[in-house]
């Protein structure tokens, strides 16, 4: 599939996904749902996993996903995010599925993945992903093997340590953490519900997005990668969340764009439509802009990381940075083109407004990620 | 019309000698002021003045400020900075004594019942009637983004009192009681959690004709001689380098210095230099009014001010990095978003800079039309009547 | 209609294996790629044509290209992209035979009589007039902006045949013949000190009625149709990363590395990545048009390469310090802008990107309301006869 | 004179250049000259010296000034800069005079500045000021004694070097240049006509704004001030002349604005005049903002090295950073609002870019005094 083909059965999967959110992830849905205390609806997050099979669509089926490529998971993603559908998309969708399905052997993912793709359990990363790339020298964790050296079953070791904004960290069934050890940064998987595991959910600006501080004591922790593998899936699944992160953000961005135009078509200032007004029609002209560049960004991360056309760190720090922007500057807009109402707690817009800066904020802000790009495109040579 | 600034600011003194502000309430330290006309030296003896120069105002002010009284204005915002001027110019002066002396002792607030859900930027096209029946009118309508509605006594409003003439002709200019039968109040809720602004519901609301400032049909002129008190008013603010917004970036900066790129570092300098900028075209501003001399500046700062907040609310929130994207509650008990509080609440509280009192559109037009005298846009809405203009 | 790319590209190689194009003149080569009917693939048989689709040019572009061939647009730019769409739309075959072929090989360049000095972002106003007389048109009247004119045989012109009909109806679309009497070119020196464009007056120009391309009124109809075809060709071009104006700077950048800042190396970062996103829009939009589908792509294209292209040659001249307000020589043959030259005449060429082909300003309209939808600005021109439109 | 006062002396200051200007350097006067090789007509110079008496206006009476103060010398440099009057600004006006009224002792002030101020004489400072401020450590010129060690009397000094970007280094008589010595950097006069200086133009952008290269060769020196002085009185000239161009840069702007404001009121497209579409209206009071907080930014400047009420080089980054960004700005937008004709040789909008463009590479680019403004706004202590 050449890049930007947007093939009949990706149309339809994004027509799929559109309908489902519209029908059962309302606004009302989002906002009675944003007011509980996990944040999101554990059977909504189920039936996107097993009605609609939108959270493996990147994983082989071998391991219970589609097979159906990166591409089209950011275009289920788009939708998700269109919609604001509450769940733990950049814990579970964007780190933990992609993470697993690098680093884990075949016995690994035949354990765990299938059980996230279904949405039956959730998983987050604790590590720091927080710039934009995997750090491995800023990790908090430590593990200990209970034997000796490591072990090629992942039993007997045990973590501990404490991690800050672990995206969906409260509500996660399971936690991929990475740790240090004395054969450098390996990747582990914990059970959040074992002893040894504190977690403290963080108030978070975006209702729909949540966080938390996961503290380790000494728990019981399953290795499932060696530094080697470790670091390469780390640095992996972040490109993969920025990617879909960006598809969310192109989502969001094109939502707050239909609204405005709709919102600017329909009301009435000085006897005409505000759209009728060059600063409003300009406005409108620049998000339309911002959303167009923001989608060619992300949908070439997604080709890029799915077919191995691009470098991948570049590609996927273009289509954060650039999605990031849009997206914010988008929904600021849509707040601005609606006046007051704009700012009123019953409409829409900050809830866009307030994913757009958690998301802008969530695995590498556009600054960092304009520092990689530089890195790769000017300091080469 | 001789008195000067060292007799005022003597007088100040006397004040704040008899009526120790840190030990003597606002309202009784207040009273007096108003009663020695030291509230608004402009205005009559009498209701609060000594017809004196305007100008002479920061002299008073600076005595009170310094012996530990409060900013006047903020005694009693909207009725310092928008209602005083409108009652002295144009109540009876028996009202105008009923009503500014509680105005400036801040025992009886005001607010303003201007903007509607309708009318947004296009005051003028608002929609609430007012009918009159006898020695009384009979309002009936919807209002919004009133601050301090629901802590305010009296409310000065603008409504239709005929529809059949062009927008701006048919409107009048009321103080409406918000104790009478039929008004009802609801917060606000805004994206910050809090309430600052009100809803005001209209219904059957009875306002004695004196109550009625200008002539029947005149509201508009009316409305528009509060907006150049208010930007008369410009000359009594302080502005000091690297307060505000930027006063916050640069707090935030000092205690970050783990975030202290060369980039960050280039982007919160490009915003003070932006800052700065503003600040000294105030000070010009206030030199200017001084003189009597009335330029651009007033539409300038607010303009530049606002998308200036936003870009600093901005930079903030960026260099908290992850943190940035914590809140620490949106439950509330609706209260008010001023006063110290989080970076991330004021940069959700920005937002709404660029839309309040004037949006950055608007004030575009009004630079491009009013100081560049421009021609202006098509008006297809100005000369028909209200009742036949397109409306949402 | 079942040709395919691959017996497309079989043909396109016999010609370049008869016509080796880096050993026979341009003009021969042309006119065999022209008479085996892949310069238009889409055009008539026997017009340089095949009747096939014209997703298939790629194919044969490229195998010309990659022979050492030239970019066949790069031959007539204004004759391939703009005129040979209408000509072979709304011209008699013979009309078009003769027309198209020196118009294919470049032997006879054609140039495009539209933009008048008063008329400006509204084409649709301009006052160049034709007045029948028996067979024959008289056109008089002012163009600019008109590249290749100096040079150019033909040209396309667009002039009002009916001032008292509303603007858009009253303009016929013609073929001028610039060799004719009373056409005069006068080089147009722009702000670099070249001229690359030309004002032409048309003083009492005979133009026979079977020139006219559509019928008398039809004009602006027939000029949409042109604008299409660009839009269509789109497709056909080639972007790589890091060219084009992006990648003058890189070049720059990669010269100087003492300039190398941090702050420097963002800005630079944040303008690539611009331009990366530009250009993957552009890709995008190629794969769309392949498919038939039209997006707001090429709009886009031209409004953010063309501010795009303002920015980063800012950037080089910022970044060339002192050495940027050096300059080569205005002193001047009056040649043209193309080609290498200095960042800093880039850099004041770069003004023109957001005028000429459409203001940024119209382009926001187009999108506004071409693809967004939104509501028409209030017009006061559009339904009134041209002569009572108000002009300057 | 407290800050922003501006006087009826000010006001009829201003009229009087204004006039002048209209009078004897109109358009065509500015065009013919800035295609003369000189660059400049020494006749109105001169007059602008004798008859307005505008070029000394901050230089004490006892050296032939009109020791009015500087935010004086900055209205008439405005005034100046709206017209695009052609002459030595930036080397005498705003370099050389507030230089040797620094550097000099009286004697030497006595011998050198009347005749500057006048206008009869030209002079420039050839010294490394490119970055916004005087760059001792890039002194290209070396400066040796015939005699030994310093002299009170200012005879007897060889110098030698290359200096690059000598503003209207061609045509003037004076050369001041700081050069190195076995003492420090020193400030020497030079006469322009010696033996051992050869001067090559150089072909500006701007053509109003000439530059050139000067070499010296063992070119005989005038010692003016040695070391604690001559740096003290560059970086006062740097700072001087930085206000002085921004108060240029203002004028400029409001000439552009001016002249934009007239275009998009008179001309009309679309059956309406091209001022009346908001999309105009609100480029033109963006404009209109820069030029103000532009002026303010001067003004505040000029005021603050003359009373010394602010951090002068804080004062003169503001004034220069503000006012570049303002005028490049403006006149960018002066262009694309005349539309294809702004793009014209025979418009002027061109020439107001090229002055916006060479004003704000000339004594310290925007990024230039960002930075310094940083190093005194943001890190301190």
């Amino acid at each position: 599939m050449a890049e930007f083909e947007f093939t009949e059965d990706l149309d339809d999967l994004r027509a799929m996904v559109r309908k489902f959110c519209a029908e059962f992830s309302p606004e009302p849905v989002v906002r009675a749902t944003m007011e509980t205390e996990a944040g999101y609806d554990a059977e909504l997050w189920r039936r996107l996993g097993t009605e609609l099979g939108v959270l493996g669509l990147a994983v082989d089926e071998e391991f219970g996903g589609a097979g159906a490529g990166l591409v089209a998971q950011a275009v289920a993603v788009e939708e998700m995010g269109a919609a604001l559908v509450c769940g733990p998309v950049v814990g579970t969708l964007a780190l933990a599925i992609p993470l697993l399905s690098a680093a884990g052997d075949d016995a690994t993912r035949r354990a765990y993945l299938p059980d996230l793709v279904d949405g039956g359990r959730t998983a987050t990363v604790a590590a720091p992903l927080t710039g934009g790339t995997f750090d491995a020298a800023a990790v908090t964790v430590a593990a200990k093997a209970e034997g000796d050296g490591w072990k090629a079953e992942g039993d007997g070791w045990v973590v501990s340590g404490r991690v800050e904004f672990v995206p969906d960290g409260a509500a996660a069934d399971l936690l991929l953490v990475a740790a240090r050890t004395d054969h450098g940064v390996a990747l582990f998987a914990v059970d959040a519900a074992a002893d040894g595991v504190r977690r403290e959910p963080l108030a978070t600006l975006d209702l729909t997005r949540r966080q938390a501080v996961v503290e380790f004591s000494g728990a019981p922790a399953r290795l499932i990668a060696g530094e080697k593998r470790a670091l390469a899936a780390l640095a992996h699944a972040a490109r993969v969340g920025a990617v879909l992160l960006a598809a969310e953000q192109v989502g969001g961005g094109r939502a707050m764009l239909d609204r405005t135009v709709e919102h600017v078509t329909g009301r009435y200032q000085f006897g005409r439509p505000l759209g009728s007004f060059q600063a409003v029609k300009h406005r409108c002209a620049d998000m339309l802009v911002a959303v167009e560049q923001a989608r060619s960004a992300a949908y070439h991360g997604a080709w890029a990381l799915q077919d191995g056309t691009d470098d991948p760190q570049l590609a996927a720090s273009i289509a954060k940075a650039v999605a990031s922007e849009a997206y914010t500057r988008v929904a600021a807009a849509a707040i601005q083109l609606h006046g007051g109402i704009g700012f009123t707690w019953e409409h829409p817009a900050h809830l866009y407004f307030k994913r757009a800066t958690a998301d802008s904020l969530t695995l590498g802000t556009v600054a960092q990620h304009v520092d990689l790009v530089a890195g790769i495109a000017l300091d080469r040579d | 019309m001789s008195i000067d600034a060292e007799e005022v600011a003597a007088l100040a003194r006397d004040v704040v000698r008899s009526h120790p502000p840190r030990a003597v309430p606002v309202p009784q330290l207040m009273g007096a002021w108003y009663d020695v006309g030291l509230t608004w030296l402009h205005f009559p003896v009498g209701l609060g003045g000594l017809d004196a120069p305007r100008t002479l105002q920061r002299a008073a002010n600076r005595v009170l400020i310094e012996a530990g009284g409060p900013e006047p204005r903020t005694v009693n915002t909207v009725g310092y900075g928008i209602v005083a001027g409108t009652i002295v110019r144009y109540a009876p002066r028996e009202l105008a004594a009923r009503w500014l002396r509680p105005l400036a002792t801040g025992e009886e607030l005001w607010c303003q019942l201007f903007s509607e859900p309708g009318a947004g930027s296009d005051l003028a096209g608002l929609a609430t009637r007012a009918v009159r029946d006898g020695d009384e009118w009979v309002v009936n309508g919807q209002k919004v983004w009133t601050s301090l509605a629901h802590l305010s006594r009296w409310a000065v409003l603008l409504a239709r009192t005929d529809p059949d003439v062009p927008k701006h002709k048919g409107l009048t200019y009321f103080v409406a009681d918000l104790h009478a039968p039929g008004v009802r109040v609801r917060p606000l809720r805004q994206l910050t959690g809090r309430a600052q602004f009100n809803e005001v519901f209209l219904d059957d609301v009875r306002i004695p004709d004196a109550h009625r400032l200008g002539d029947v049909g005149r509201g508009w002129q009316v409305s528009m001689s509060t907006l150049s008190d208010e930007r008369l008013s410009l000359g009594d603010r302080v502005t000091a380098r690297g307060t505000g917004p930027i006063g916050d970036a640069l707090a935030l900066w000092a205690s970050r210095p783990r975030a202290h790129t060369p980039v960050a570092r280039e982007r919160l300098a490009r915003l003070w230099l932006r800052a700065e900028a503003q600040r000294l075209t105030v000070e010009r501003a206030k030199v200017g009014a001084a003189k009597g001399v009335f330029g651009p500046e007033a539409a300038i700062a607010k303009l530049v001010g606002s998308e200036l907040s936003q870009h600093v609310y901005e930079f903030c929130v960026e260099l908290l990095g992850p943190e940035g994207a914590l809140y620490e509650s949106y439950d509330s008990d609706l209260g008010d978003d001023e006063g110290p509080t989080t970076y991330q609440r004021k940069y959700l509280r920005s937002r709404a800079a660029t839309i309040e009192g004037g949006t950055s559109e608007i004030l575009r037009n009004v630079l491009g039309e009013r100081v560049l005298k421009l021609p202006p846009d098509t008006r297809t809405d100005k000369d028909i009547p209200w009742r036949d203009v397109p409306r949402s």
